[in-house]
């Protein structure tokens, strides 16, 4: 059972290993030297003889110092490393990229979207084609253009969620999608929750997002860039059928 | 390090003689009536200015903030009037030992000064690369019977950038406030070290430095108001050129910058250049963004220079009274090294908004 | 102060009347019709104006730093200028990283900051 | 009536708000029916934007007055709009009462909660529904509101529909109740109290500096002084004053928006408040806040730990100062007309310029134009001081760490607050003069904003943490009896943040839409701040090995910053991760992380910093017994509201948001037990926010009964120690200033090479008139 998605959640599990062995790291040695050092009812020696107005003696071990400068060093160059390899998936190129070229849809090829857990250090999203959508933000509704996309692949709508009636957008699981975006007044950002990702959309511009569709779900789209009162309500219903 | 403060000069004592009994240094009503009368400014003008739409009634909670400013700093000034520079807080501290406190001061101050200059070039930069050139736009969108048969129509509006050098330098009498302030600038850049260097000069008649330093702050001053007032004619106002036949002028006006519809709010800005000579419609451009990048960077250096002016007022009828010997002659390099920084921008800013 | 001499002349005179003469020249460069002068090089007017006021604006920049604000040549020159010259860095960052990117869809992204590119 | 009734009213309603809030049940969506919480904002904006006139409701079988608990029928009703006869559906209500219980009369109704029913999905194909209603026993008046909404049938929500409004009042025998509190006035009214209690305090003040002359012809020179000040201790504790004045502020704002998430579909406070709550929390946190707290404490303690006597331009001092509270009004004003800013801390373009956004944007604006300025003159007088007027004997390398801190956190603050004042100045004019910086049609870039703030924002974050930094060196070297372990690492790593600061601001835009090759770039460059922060947290643990550690007060919280710290910095390292980022921005872990660096960096450090240099600022001592009450209670709310935000950021729940929604039939968002843990969080931070009242009451008792302070009660090194307790002013003697002696004399004295050439740049020391 994947939290979001295999491609976040396999860095998510290798950076919560790291964590918790720093963590257990660190906190055992506070814990060992808050108390192993305490200094017991009325006995305080002054270590290093402090006395004011005169700098104390240097207290210091070059060689362990480097030591906790190149080993947290390595480390993050190794998490750079893993965390490197998903950007072909996430920013993968329209063209030719990760996911090849859009779907030709006259020949109803299909995208085939799927994860291959060996390809690179933490495995890929791979597919045949993409296909595109738009999507269009204002204040405080998304809307959704599929396009010639036929109805099974993508489809458009109004539901209900929460008591509201909210934009609807269904797609087909096993199919990646390129969406653009552009805004209509001021900046927002539409995130995919179960998908893990999101993007600005920023007015007077288009920027891009894969929706690499793979599971059966359904999920609340929800704005993440504030964009005024009704912020929160700006959501949309997303399926993903089989 | 003990002894009197009139025999050593090394002596770390930035204010001097002081009753610390009596509570600090320079206790002083200034900077909380300042801060009032800044805020009372602020919130003035932004009552009276709501997106463009002016409302009068709001003006005198300008003129109120701006007069509780005055005050503070005339509370200042008071304070400052008797300084005769027995006292000039000389550094401890290594590297800087040696050097007058407020001199370090001054140039880190400056150095908050390059950032702000930083700041609003690089938001030329990106917009002037970023939007694309009037120029270029009409070149491309004019009639040609191959390539563009339908060329430009009356009524459509593009969104480009225009340079205000487009218009500066397309005619010399343009150019003339922004030459002739690049002129005034240097002049008062030299006038100000002319100033410190008679107020410094050992031996010199208390009388003949009292004259050449007022002197020599005054043109300053005359100068830089010069150059506001060049840049009200260029922007605002205009001028009129008279017929001298010998020469071969002709008599004419030139328009001010505002005038030829080069405004923040330009939405619909047309220039007799663009043109289309076969269809005869304009280009009709919205260059708010141009017009704003140009007004505000060129204005943020003139209110540097009305600020320069503000304080050489100060140092002048100080100089006028002889205030300054070479014991407290540095307050005029003080001022300098921002006068001549004030320069120094200008000298960026010439090139870059008026020429190119 | 200045205990020096430019020419075996007041610095702050001779100074005065360099940044004058540069000014000149460059009033001039706008002024006048260097569109031969450009096209014998194969560019435009526009670019032979603007390599010459960039080139003027350096050593105008410097006189004025250096002499008028002395920091040339006097016993806190060096230090002061230290001082001056401690934002480079940042202004730098800010012309690269504020005034030169673009926004650009995130396909745009260099091969280079691909990892395909090296083989991850 | 009077203020104190209105007060107390407010009071009692706010309190009555709360544990309704705790004990109602969550509300969910239903498969049908509209629920009033939501309608109740915008009504059934679904069918239309406004409502229309030509829907007409009633509502009939209400007496004028009611009887207590007797139970009425009553019938709602509509005509008129799109709804006709032979439409697949015809219409459909929901009514609410502010008393008694509604209950269902046949299956075209359901009970949403007992204050509210709405059709059911049979109920779709009438004009006409029955309800019965007890009326309540308490004899007040009852508001009765109704939404009716007439449908065309098709089956869609959308515009074509109609819908009406309308609101009833049944008398009471009693008359009205309590009014429902405004929170803009319980905001206004808390902010009053606050500000009456601190008038109140301040006269206390007065009063104990001498018993004997309380009277105006004391207060009157007493006041002056105060306001008039330039002396380097008085202006630091105004600062402090200021700080924690709005440390309070600024924890009611939180409060406030607190109770507004404690359940999903709260309607405490509508959007648009909470929207301004959450921009206000934020600027006053960082700006009003925690800056003021750490200027406090370094106008008090870099004079003297560096052994000069004020700062270096005393009167520029008390201009920054007092910039300050002049500008905390700007900022406030909008929420007095109710109108406060709403564009969260970081204003992103757009919309901070458009019209939509609230009026009260350009003066909040205003107001931190104001708060650029000040930093500006702060920056120049700390860094000048720092430079020039360090004692004899006190190299760069031998300056206490407080004072390294200060001096880089006064650096990067004071090289990136340009770029901040210029967006501000370009905003505020778009938004006065309408200039068109941001004017998207006229070509502006929305990014340009993001970039500005961002190369201001984030040195800026690392201002209000490397100032904590300094304040753990030295109170966990000075409780361990040790010198600190890596004296010359601890400087260059914090010399290391503070150059990195400047190149990582891009990890904040990682999904803006900016130049990809920047985002690539600031994933590497923000990857590299672990090294010095890791750097930072080793060197402390060191400290204590082989030490002696004395606990205090002080000493708990520097370990508990310790803690904390730790965890947000491990929490940090998910964001480089752009893979990650695109899940976790803008989402309840970003908010988990900064809390923990900010709060449990910053403000615990600070806590550290009272509870250290209390002694030295006042003269008297701590309670130990108070302050270790403090920590405990502290230290674990405080980690109860944070903590689990973590998970809540990841399951999906985004901040700024002024609900969130639990997984319905209809789509799965938030899981059943986000509820819950909402409900925790909102607890503890009720509780962490009174344990600071703790501290709060400490100091003032301490102020009057701590026992006196020994000149260096703790055993530190530095020359703040040297004064007595509380220090005189001059805080040292002209003609006999400190001279910092050095243990590692011994240790061959020679500069190295970098230094040689530093010596080479610098004015001789024999030279005689230096400049004339």
């Amino acid at each position: 059972m994947s939290l979001i998605t295999p491609l976040y959640d396999s860095l998510w599990n290798e950076y919560l290993v790291w964590s918790l062995l720093v963590a257990l790291f660190t906190f055992g040695w506070l814990y060992h030297h808050s108390f192993f050092y305490r200094s017991e009812d009325g006995e305080n020696p002054n270590v290093d003889d402090l006395e004011v107005g005169v700098f104390p003696v240097h207290y210091d071990d070059l060689k362990l110092e480097l030591a906790w400068t190149i080993a947290p060093f390595m480390l993050i160059v190794y998490l750079t490393y893993i965390s490197w390899a998903p950007l072909d998936n996430i920013w993968s190129s329209p063209n030719g990229g990760s996911f090849g070229d859009e779907c030709d849809y006259f020949n109803n090829e299909s995208s085939d979207l799927y994860f291959d857990d060996d390809d690179g250090l933490k495995g890929a999203y791979k597919a045949n084609c993409y296909h595109t959508i738009e999507i269009t933000a204002k204040q405080w509704v998304w809307s959704f253009d599929c396009g010639t996309l036929e109805a099974e692949l993508c489809e458009s709508g109004f539901t209900e969620a929460d008591g509201r009636a909210v934009p609807h957008l269904s797609l087909q699981a096993g199919n990646a999608y390129l969406a653009y975006m552009t805004s209509e007044d001021v900046t927002h950002a539409p995130w995919f929750v179960s998908l893990g990702v999101k993007e600005d959309v920023l007015p007077g511009q288009t920027t891009t997002v894969w929706i690499l569709a793979e599971d059966v779900e359904d999920f609340l789209l929800l704005c993440t860039e504030y964009c005024g009162d009704d912020h929160a309500y700006m959501m949309a219903g997303v399926t993903i059928h089989s | 390090m003990s002894g009197d403060y009139d025999h050593d000069h090394h002596a770390p004592q930035p204010w001097g003689p002081h009753d610390w009994g009596h509570g600090a240094p320079h206790n002083s009503f200034s900077p909380l009536f300042m801060s009032m009368g800044v805020a009372i400014f602020l919130f003035g003008m932004a009552e009276a200015w709501s997106y463009g739409t002016y409302n009068p009634g709001n003006i005198p909670m300008i003129l109120v903030g701006l007069l509780v400013v005055g005050l503070s700093l005339f509370i200042w000034w008071r304070q400052d009037l008797s300084f005769d520079g027995h006292y000039e807080p000389i550094a401890t501290g290594v590297p800087f030992r040696g050097i007058q406190i407020r001199k370090v001061g001054v140039w880190v101050f400056l150095m908050s000064e390059m950032m702000v200059f930083t700041s609003l070039f690089s938001t030329y930069m990106r917009y002037r690369l970023g939007i694309e050139n009037c120029g270029t736009v009409f070149d491309r969108g004019m009639f040609d019977p191959v390539t563009n048969p339908t060329g430009w129509q009356e009524g459509v509006t593009v969104t480009c950038f225009e340079p205000a050098s487009h218009l500066i330098a397309s005619s010399w009498w343009h150019i003339a406030p922004g030459a002739i302030n690049t002129f005034a600038l240097i002049i008062s850049s030299f006038t100000v070290v002319q100033a410190l260097r008679y107020a410094k000069m050992p031996g010199l008649d208390d009388e003949v430095r009292r004259k050449k330093v007022y002197r020599y702050l005054g043109t300053t001053w005359f100068l830089a108001v010069l150059f506001l007032t060049l840049k009200m004619v260029e922007w605002f106002i205009g001028f009129y050129v008279p017929e001298i036949s010998a020469i071969g002028l002709h008599e004419h006006d030139i328009i001010s910058l505002v005038d030829e519809g080069y405004t923040i709010n330009a939405d619909h800005y047309q220039h007799h250049s663009y043109v289309d000579e076969a269809t005869g419609a304009h280009m009709v451009a919205d260059i708010q963004v141009s017009a704003s990048l140009f007004y505000v960077t060129t204005g943020t250096h003139g209110a540097h220079v009305a600020g320069g002016i503000i304080g050489l007022s100060y140092m002048t009828y100080k100089a006028w009274l002889g205030g300054y010997t070479p014991k407290n002659a540095v307050s005029i390099e003080y001022f300098g090294l921002y006068w001549h920084f004030v320069d120094l921008i200008w000298v960026l800013v010439f090139p870059f908004f008026y020429l190119y | 102060m200045a205990h020096y001499k430019i020419f075996g002349q007041d610095p702050y005179w001779m100074n005065f009347y360099g940044l004058m003469i540069l000014t000149l020249i460059e009033v001039a460069a706008v002024g006048l019709d260097l569109t031969e002068f450009a096209e014998s090089y194969g560019t435009t007017e526009k670019v032979v104006t603007l390599w010459i006021l960039t080139i003027i604006a350096i050593p105008k920049f410097i006189m004025i730093a250096a002499i008028f604000m002395h920091l040339y040549g006097d016993e806190d020159s060096g230090i002061l200028t230290m001082t001056a010259l401690f934002p480079a860095f940042f202004i730098i960052i800010m012309v690269l990283f504020v005034g030169l990117t673009h926004p650009d869809a995130a396909s745009g992204l260099p091969d280079w900051c691909r990892p395909g590119n090296y083989g991850l | 009536m009077g203020r104190n009734m209105t007060i107390s009213r407010s009071m009692v309603a706010l309190l009555l708000i709360s544990i309704a809030m705790v004990v109602s049940p969550a509300v969910n969506s239903l498969p049908t029916g509209v629920n009033y919480d939501q309608i109740s904002a915008g009504g059934c904006n679904c069918h239309a934007a406004a409502p229309n006139a030509a829907v007409m409701v009633t509502l009939d079988g209400l007496p004028e007055e009611y009887n207590m608990s007797e139970t009425y029928q009553v019938t709602i009703s509509f005509t008129g709009g799109p709804s006709a006869e032979g439409n697949a559906n015809l219409g459909g209500f929901n009514l609410w009462a502010s008393g008694g219980e509604i209950t269902p009369l046949d299956a075209t109704v359901q009970s949403n909660g007992p204050s509210e029913v709405t059709h059911t999905e049979a109920g779709n194909d009438y004009t006409s529904w029955s309800i019965e209603w007890i009326a309540p026993s308490h004899g007040r008046d009852v508001d009765f509101v109704v939404h009716v909404n007439s449908v065309n049938g098709d089956g869609n929500a959308g515009p074509e529909d109609q819908w009406n409004k309308l609101t009833l009042k049944v008398a009471g025998s009693l008359g009205p109740g309590l009014e429902e509190a405004d929170p803009y006035k319980v905001l206004a009214t808390l902010i009053i109290i606050s500000g009456i209690l601190l008038a109140v305090t301040v006269l206390y003040g007065f009063y104990r500096t001498n018993p004997d002359a309380f009277d105006w012809e004391h207060l009157a020179p007493w006041l002056t002084e105060w306001l008039t000040s330039t002396d380097h201790k008085k202006i630091g504790t105004l600062y402090f004053v200021q700080g924690l004045f709005f440390l309070g502020i600024g924890g009611i704002l939180a409060m406030m928006i607190r109770i507004q998430l404690a359940v999903p579909g709260n309607d405490f406070i509508s959007q648009d408040q909470y929207n301004s709550f959450f921009t206000l929390h934020g600027t006053t946190m960082i700006f009003l806040a925690a800056m003021p707290l750490i200027n406090g404490f370094a106008n008090w303690m870099v004079p003297l730990q560096i052994g000069a006597p004020d700062l270096a331009m005393p009167r520029l001092n008390a201009l920054s100062f007092w910039l300050q509270p002049f500008a905390a009004l700007l900022i406030f004003t909008g929420v007095f007309t109710g109108e406060g800013a709403d564009t969260g801390w970081t204003g992103y373009a757009p919309y901070i310029v458009t019209e939509g956004a609230h009026t009260g944007v350009t003066m909040w604006v205003a107001g931190q134009i104001m708060l650029v300025a000040s930093s500006t003159l702060t920056g120049i007088n700390f860094l000048t001081t720092m430079a020039v007027m360090r004692a004899e004997g006190m190299g760069w390398m031998q300056m206490p760490l407080f004072t390294w801190s200060i001096l880089v956190a006064n650096l990067m603050l004071f090289l990136s607050i340009p770029a901040f004042g210029v967006g501000l100045i370009q905003v505020y004019l778009d938004r006065t003069i309408s200039t068109a910086f941001y004017d998207i049609s006229a070509g502006g870039d929305p990014l340009l904003w993001s970039h500005l703030f961002w190369y201001f924002g984030h040195p800026e974050v690392y201002v209000v943490i490397v100032p904590a930094f300094g304040v753990i060196s030295e109170v966990l070297a000075t409780s361990a009896r040790r010198s600190i372990f890596g004296y010359r690492s601890m400087v260059y790593a914090m010399a290391g943040i503070g150059v990195v600061a400047f190149i990582v601001y891009g990890h904040h835009m990682f999904t803006s839409g900016m130049s990809p090759s920047l985002r690539f770039v600031t994933m590497l460059t923000t990857m590299l701040v672990a090294v010095p922060t890791g750097i930072k947290i080793f060197n402390w643990l060191k400290t204590m090995h082989g030490g002696s550690l004395v606990y205090r007060t002080h000493t708990l919280w520097a370990l508990g910053f310790l803690v904390t710290f730790t965890l947000g910095g491990i929490s940090g390292m998910f964001f480089p991760s752009i893979a990650m980022d695109t899940h976790l921005h803008e989402t309840y872990f970003v908010v988990a992380h900064f809390h923990y660096v900010l709060v449990g960096g910053t403000v615990f450090g600070f806590f550290s910093a009272i509870y250290y240099w209390y002694p030295k600022m006042t003269g008297r001592m701590l309670d130990e017994r108070l302050g270790t009450l403090h920590f405990l209670t502290a230290f674990v709310t405080y980690n109860g509201i944070f903590w689990p935000m973590h998970r809540l950021g990841v399951v999906g729940m985004a901040r700024r948001h002024h609900t969130y929604f639990i997984t319905t039939d209809d789509f799965t968002n938030l899981p059943e037990w986000a509820a819950d843990w909402n409900l925790f969080i909102s607890v503890s931070a009720f509780l962490f926010f009174f344990s600071n009242f703790i501290m709060v009451a400490n100091m003032l008792i301490s102020l009057v009964r701590g026992e006196k302070a020994p000149a260096d009660p703790w055993g530190g090194w530095s020359f703040e120690w040297m004064t007595s307790s509380p220090p005189p002013t001059p805080s040292f003697d002209w003609h006999n200033p400190p001279v910092l002696k050095d243990a590692n004399e011994h240790i061959a004295h020679e500069p190295g090479r970098l230094g040689q050439w530093f010596n080479r740049l610098m004015v001789p020391e024999d030279h005689e008139e230096v400049s004339h």
